[in-house]
């Protein structure tokens, strides 16, 4: 809790003098300090002062992030060529594909790296698995979404993932 | 001189990254006008909002330089890159929940001119023929 | 040089503006309701995009932040609707565990 | 909040949500304190301020968020806003000048001093009771009952 508030304090301050710019005024740098207070009792009192709200992700998530970026844009071009193509051959398929992570955040990265990566999409998380919509039946090869799932796991530095891998080896 | 080229080299970084942009939106709107059913428009609005956008604003900070738009202009990618997933997510699980059947199976568009399947073409052929065999039927009746 | 980009600028809005067209057929058009959600959606995303084109373009970084508003509005204009539509009430907490439908008692 | 086997369907609405929230809240400060600079004021900070409250409405439920922000705060909250506006009047009274006639604060200042407090200072009613009212709007729709229930469909 300590920890998230002082991480939260410090994202706001970055954020408020992002969007400011006015260095040079003290009036508006007070009154920057005065509003991260108001938003941090805000938050206080709706109780979302937790690691969830300020996913602090270790660095890892940077590189985690090239890797997505990469994904995104050779699935891109799948789903360009399905779509401008004139016969424009699809097939739509639905799978489950399980989930490792033990947190809650965890798994919402993985579940969004799913949407981001265009021609599938995450539509419901049931209890372990999530029900995934794919555009071309080629993406649903499981071992795509087995490294995806173990990536993120690694970015938010997952303390399940290792224990599963280790019981499993 | 050396201010002119890294000019020239902001201006073509910036023209390919918004070509490509430009080029990832048109095709997302053109597949969500083309596309059968709703599940797979999807796809294509989520083309738009991932890669088209990311590289319209990155071709945008390219522009700006090192300035504050420019961090603004991270900002809006940040939260888009956050907000367009789980609203896509969002809005297909209220769709699949509402109970709105996808298509599955393999799906090819007709080619201009092409008539559609022959079996359909028949139907159409006996349906019309029902029809016409009910009017004449109508038609007697009245006379 | 400023001018080259001035006029990219430009070319990239209307290309903007052409692909906004294009989703308002399948906004006018949509089937069912959930293609006009999607429709809208996506249109706000090219919206944002737009005004970040045009701020820079007028040279005043104001546009940038209405983009930013515009970007969170957005979301939660999207997350409203189909709360609504789903549920037909705006009070009930999506945060319930599963099995124990909607957050409030409704006997 | 945590917990390891909450699985409600919306996990990853609730987690973007609690990121985003207070973001929006922060920006509605933002919008309010630059009115002098840029676009923005006093009402549409108060509709922003609102709208990151409905958010946290919508995710968790009318219920929560009226612990966490109760109806009775609201209420205050608005006519705080027409006591601070009309407050900023009566000052303005006292001090000798007319009606909302903010050079009277600082009579003396060269580069308008006193229109600077004074527009801050009614900028922070109009956002008090904007929040207030939007606030209470949406409660009050809010609290409707469904004329479906969510079994029937």
């Amino acid at each position: 809790m300590i920890r998230s508030v002082i991480i939260l304090l410090m994202v706001l301050a970055a954020y408020w003098l992002t969007l400011s710019g006015y260095f040079h005024k003290p009036i508006l740098l007070i009154m920057g300090v005065i509003s991260i207070f108001i938003v941090l009792a805000l938050s206080w009192r709706m109780k979302i002062l937790d690691s969830e709200t300020v996913p602090y992700f270790h660095g890892k998530a940077l590189g985690y992030y090239v890797w997505l970026f990469v994904e995104i844009t050779k699935a891109n071009m799948g789903v360009v060529k399905a779509v401008l193509s004139p016969e424009m051959e699809i097939s739509p398929t639905i799978t489950k594909v399980p989930m490792k992570q033990s947190t809650d955040l965890g798994r919402v990265t993985f579940a969004n790296s799913i949407t981001l990566t265009p021609g599938t999409i995450a539509m419901e998380m049931c209890e372990d698995t999530i029900l995934v919509h794919a555009l071309l039946a080629e993406m649903t090869e499981p071992s795509g979404f087995i490294e995806m799932s173990d990536r993120a796991g690694w970015a938010v530095s997952d303390p399940m993932l290792g224990v599963i891998e280790q019981g499993a080896g | 001189m050396n201010g002119d080229l890294l000019h020239i080299l902001q201006f073509v970084i910036s023209a390919v990254l918004m070509a490509g942009g430009i080029f990832f939106v048109i095709a997302g709107a053109v597949g969500v006008l083309r596309l059968p059913d709703f599940y797979t428009r999807m796809h294509a609005a989520g083309m738009t909002d991932t890669l088209g956008a990311e590289m319209i604003l990155l071709g945008l900070i390219v522009q700006a330089g090192l300035s504050q738009t420019s961090l603004k202009l991270a900002l809006i990618a940040f939260l888009l890159f956050l907000t367009s997933p789980t609203a896509t997510h969002a809005v297909i699980g209220a769709a699949h929940h509402a109970g709105l059947k996808p298509k599955l199976g393999k799906y090819r568009a007709l080619a201009p001119g092409e008539e559609p399947l022959a079996k359909s073409k028949a139907k159409a052929q006996a349906k019309s023929k029902v029809k016409s065999a009910r009017k004449s039927r109508a038609k007697k009746r009245v006379k | 040089m400023e001018q080259a980009l001035h006029y990219l600028n430009v070319g990239t809005a209307m290309f903007l503006l052409v692909g906004m067209a294009l989703l308002l057929g399948r906004l006018l058009s949509g089937p069912t309701l959930y293609d006009r959600i999607l429709a809208v959606n996506s249109f706000g995303t090219k919206t944002v995009l737009f005004l970040c084109v045009f701020s820079l373009i007028i040279g005043r970084q104001d546009g940038v932040d209405i983009g930013i508003l515009y970007a969170l509005m957005n979301f939660i204009a999207t997350i409203a609707v189909l709360k609504f539509f789903r549920y037909s009430a705006l009070d009930v907490s999506m945060n319930y565990k599963r099995g124990n439908r909607g957050g409030r008692d409704r006997s | 909040m945590s917990n390891q086997n909450s699985q409600s369907p919306h996990i990853i609405l609730r987690v973007v949500s609690k990121i985003l929230i207070p973001l929006i809240a922060l920006f509605a400060l933002y919008v309010h304190f630059h009115g002098d600079y840029g676009p923005g004021g006093g009402f549409q900070a108060g509709v922003i301020f609102a709208s990151a409250i409905i958010l946290y409405a919508l995710i968790f439920g009318l219920e929560e968020a009226k612990r966490a922000v109760p109806p009775s705060w609201v209420r205050i909250c608005m006519s705080l806003g027409v006591l601070v506006y009309g407050g900023t009047g009566v000052a303005t009274w006292i001090l000798g000048g007319e009606f909302l006639n903010f050079t009277s604060f600082a009579p003396d200042s060269t580069h308008a001093a006193g229109q600077h407090w004074g527009i801050l200072a009614v900028e922070l009613g109009v956002l008090f009771a904007v929040t207030g009212a939007m606030v209470a709007i949406f409660y009050a729709f809010g609290s409707r009952e469904p004329d479906l229930k969510d079994e029937d469909w």
